[in-house]
């Protein structure tokens, strides 16, 4: 057992506890800091991987800011808890489980029938490299400028688009 | 590994600090007495018993904030690499970065004419001397 | 230098930093409460210890000593969280400040910072952004009125001013271009410091880590007439003292950023001047960092012991109308005087 | 890295994406259906964090900041039309939810 192992299985491990447990909460307060912890995990998972930036970028983007808007949206509607998650509607849940059943047994049947390792030989020195912010920022301002003035048209379109709608009074 | 050695240290940083912090809350709970009733478990309220839930609505200007805050924290966060790699990029650089910028503050621009970054301001009614006397009669 | 000795090293630095620190954090208590008794002609405390000198130490045993209440209407686990989260991100932002050039001691090369992470500065946006949610849990799960509009409140002034907080950061980074601080340190040699090349970056930093600490002018979230004691209302015991003690720590982290962004760390330029070599030059230079430090963390309890708070409406548009766009404009000068003057 | 096969972090995507597929299908909370999706997005993230990684090239990195973008922009979004509903229906109960117009 190495130390990157270890790590790795911590990460995982906290990462799809936090998602069963987000999904299963009555109280959708609590479902929203579990999304927070699987974040951080993946975070965590991130930084394993050598993309610092993004694994940064997770937090101050994901846990940061989109979390806090749910949040104080699930402040102000302050819902109360699903009486019923599981015992209400009997066959959406089978059917539900089924299907994410039959995903996972798909994807990870694709996942191993392709053999991804085998074609792959993983140099740290340039996955390290793919990683850092330098080089995120020479690709985003040599090949990706028109996608990256694009996103802030997106992002200037979903503030005038989001705050229309927050402030809208249907008669 | 020379990178991961740092991570490395931040990651026993940031362990060694929840170790004392744990210690230190479950110290307290070892040491401190804990005789709780009722009275003492109640939601303070100056004295009062609490009435209605403690979740109460708030304004929507809260959510409107941390919309807003969102959208421009994305592209700060959008401009850090190009602020890294800027020297190396010459005019071309400055150009994608004030293109961007301006976009941004097209978006600033919108907000304040439309009034979202207000915030409600208090508009107090001084009691006037006559309307006082007036009522008085 | 093996493996083990790496370790060995780094442990040694992080025991020695966590102590400092919390040393320092229960000192700039008694400061602020000496200061404050200075301001208001008062004498402060003065019983235990030569001149009150123990008194942190008895304020602590005796929060510790207290009983912890956690109100019926709450939720445990959070509203134990909750302090957990504040306090924990107050002492890790430390790790990756630089607090002295590289020494030689004892035949070994040592960095005087914990972790010279490359991605430093975003290291520590990261960790303030985490911030908000010990003050979000913290209302939310306390289960009462004061609790959720201070915790609301803090939350969202903590937010508006994070963005312009990360765009003066900006301004610092494509001067240094780099992310580490010890290389933003390394590029102020001198007299160059940020706070001189760019000092409308400078004022936003410092004002929105006065909002960022929660301190005063910007002490909303628990303003005493209209909201008890904010986020921290149904708070006692250590838990409180884990939210008190979180304010000051912050309040030295800030001050160690702000040194570190605009105020050249650790560079001394007196050292540059006289030529000093050797061991006399590092003690000077880390020397000089306490010495800034120290002075900042003046001006924050100066601050808040002679200005009057803000109102809401106030806060929210100096956040938004005055500092965002000051932080935008420093941007582009920084920009342009890079394509000027080719710094 | 090494260390570790390439299939263990795809599984763990595999699995995060289904959690997430079951609670968009099980959970009746609009923002937590919402929330569900995140995740979904996520899970597919780490998947291109790891193909980047594995293959030492940055161009699924800078996907992965786009999609966060994107993310963004459909959360901000995405809440303002759950406030708008909530407004007109006073719950976010996504089964009630079945009308175009109101």
């Amino acid at each position: 057992m190495n130390a990157e192992l270890i790590l790795f299985i911590v990460f995982a491990l906290l990462a799809l506890f936090a998602s069963v447990m987000m999904v299963t909460r009555k109280n959708p307060v609590l479902s929203a800091v579990f999304l927070i912890l699987n974040f951080f995990a993946l975070a965590g998972l991130y930084l394993l991987l050598n993309a610092q930036f993004i694994a940064v970028v997770q937090i101050i983007v994901y846990a940061g800011a989109i979390m806090v808007l749910f949040l104080f949206v699930l402040m102000l509607l302050n819902q109360r808890s699903e009486e019923k998650i599981l015992n209400g509607k009997k066959n959406l849940k089978i059917f539900a489980i089924i299907v994410s059943a039959l995903v996972v047994f798909q994807l990870a049947y694709i996942i191993f029938y392709s053999k991804p390792s085998a074609g792959l030989a993983p140099e740290l020195q340039k996955s390290v490299q793919a990683g850092t912010v330098e080089q995120i920022g020479h690709q985003l301002y040599t090949n990706y400028v028109l996608p990256f003035e694009a996103a802030g048209f997106l992002l200037l379109a979903a503030t005038v688009g989001a705050l229309i709608l927050a402030k809208k009074k249907f008669e | 590994m020379l990178m991961l050695t740092e991570f490395g240290k931040v990651f026993i940083f940031i362990l060694l600090g929840a170790i004392f912090v744990t210690i230190a809350i479950i110290a307290a709970k070892l040491v401190s007495p804990n005789r709780p009733t009722h009275e003492k478990l109640l939601t303070y309220e100056c004295g009062e018993n609490p009435v209605g839930s403690p979740w109460v609505k708030f304004n929507i200007r809260f959510y409107v904030v941390a919309l807003i805050f969102l959208i421009f924290d994305v592209e700060v966060v959008l401009l850090f690499p190009w602020a890294l790699v800027y020297k190396g990029f010459g005019i071309f650089g400055f150009l994608t970065g004030i293109i961007f910028l301006v976009i941004l503050g097209l978006g600033m621009a919108y907000e304040w004419r439309k009034g979202d970054l207000e915030w409600a301001r208090p508009h107090p009614i001084p009691p006037e001397l006559d309307k006082v006397l007036s009522k008085k009669e | 230098m093996s493996i083990m000795e790496i370790v060995v090293i780094t442990l040694i630095k992080i025991v020695a930093i966590l102590s400092v620190f919390l040393l320092s954090v229960a000192y700039s208590v008694y400061f602020e409460r000496k200061i404050a008794s200075w301001a208001q002609n008062r004498v402060g405390p003065n019983r235990v210890g030569w001149n009150g000198l123990l008194q942190p130490f008895a304020d602590v045993f005796k929060l510790l000593l207290k009983e912890d209440i956690v109100p019926e209407a709450s939720n445990k686990p959070l509203h134990t969280l909750a302090p957990f989260i504040a306090l924990l991100v107050a002492f890790s932002t430390y790790a990756v400040i630089p607090f002295g050039p590289e020494v030689e001691l004892f035949g070994y090369k040592i960095n005087l910072v914990v972790a010279d992470v490359n991605i430093g500065i975003l290291y520590v946006l990261a960790f303030t952004s985490i911030a908000v949610y010990g003050i979000t849990f913290a209302g939310w799960s306390s289960g009462s009125k004061y609790s959720l509009l201070g915790g609301i409140r803090s939350s969202a002034q903590m937010i508006s001013y994070e963005v312009s907080m990360g765009f003066s950061v900006g301004g610092v980074i494509l001067l240094a271009e780099s992310l580490s601080p010890v290389k933003i340190v390394e590029a102020q040699h001198g007299w160059m410091w940020n706070a001189i090349i760019q000092p409308i970056g400078f004022i936003t930093f410092l004002v929105s880590s006065f909002a960022e600490t929660n301190r005063l002018p910007f002490d909303l979230p628990e303003a005493e007439p209209e909201l008890v004691g904010g986020y921290h209302t149904e708070y006692s015991s250590m838990k409180f003292a884990g939210f008190f003690l979180a304010e000051y720590a912050n309040m030295i982290i800030s001050s160690a950023l702000i040194t570190t962004l605009y105020l050249g760390g650790w560079q001394n330029p007196l050292v540059d001047i006289f030529h000093i070599q050797g061991g006399w030059a590092v003690a000077m230079q880390v020397g000089a960092f306490m010495i800034k430090i120290a002075l900042l963390l003046f001006f924050f309890i100066w601050v808040r012991w002679s200005l009057p708070r803000f109102r809401y409406d106030q806060l929210m548009n100096l956040g938004w109308k005055v500092m965002f766009p000051l932080a935008l404009l420093n941007i582009i000068w920084v920009a342009v005087l890079i394509m000027v003057f080719k710094i | 890295m090494n260390n570790i096969p390439i299939e263990y972090y795809l599984i763990l995507s595999a699995l995060m994406f289904a959690v997430g597929i079951t609670g968009v299908l099980i959970r009746r909370n609009a923002i937590v259906v919402f929330m569900s999706i995140e995740l979904m997005l996520n899970s597919a993230n780490l998947s291109l964090v790891t193909f980047s990684s594995y293959l030492g090239n940055s161009i699924g990195q800078i996907f992965v900041f786009f999609v966060m973008t994107v993310a963004a922009a459909e959360a901000a979004v995405g809440l303002a039309i759950i406030i708008a509903i909530f407004r007109n229906k006073l719950n976010v109960n996504i089964d009630e939810i079945n009308i175009f117009k109101w």
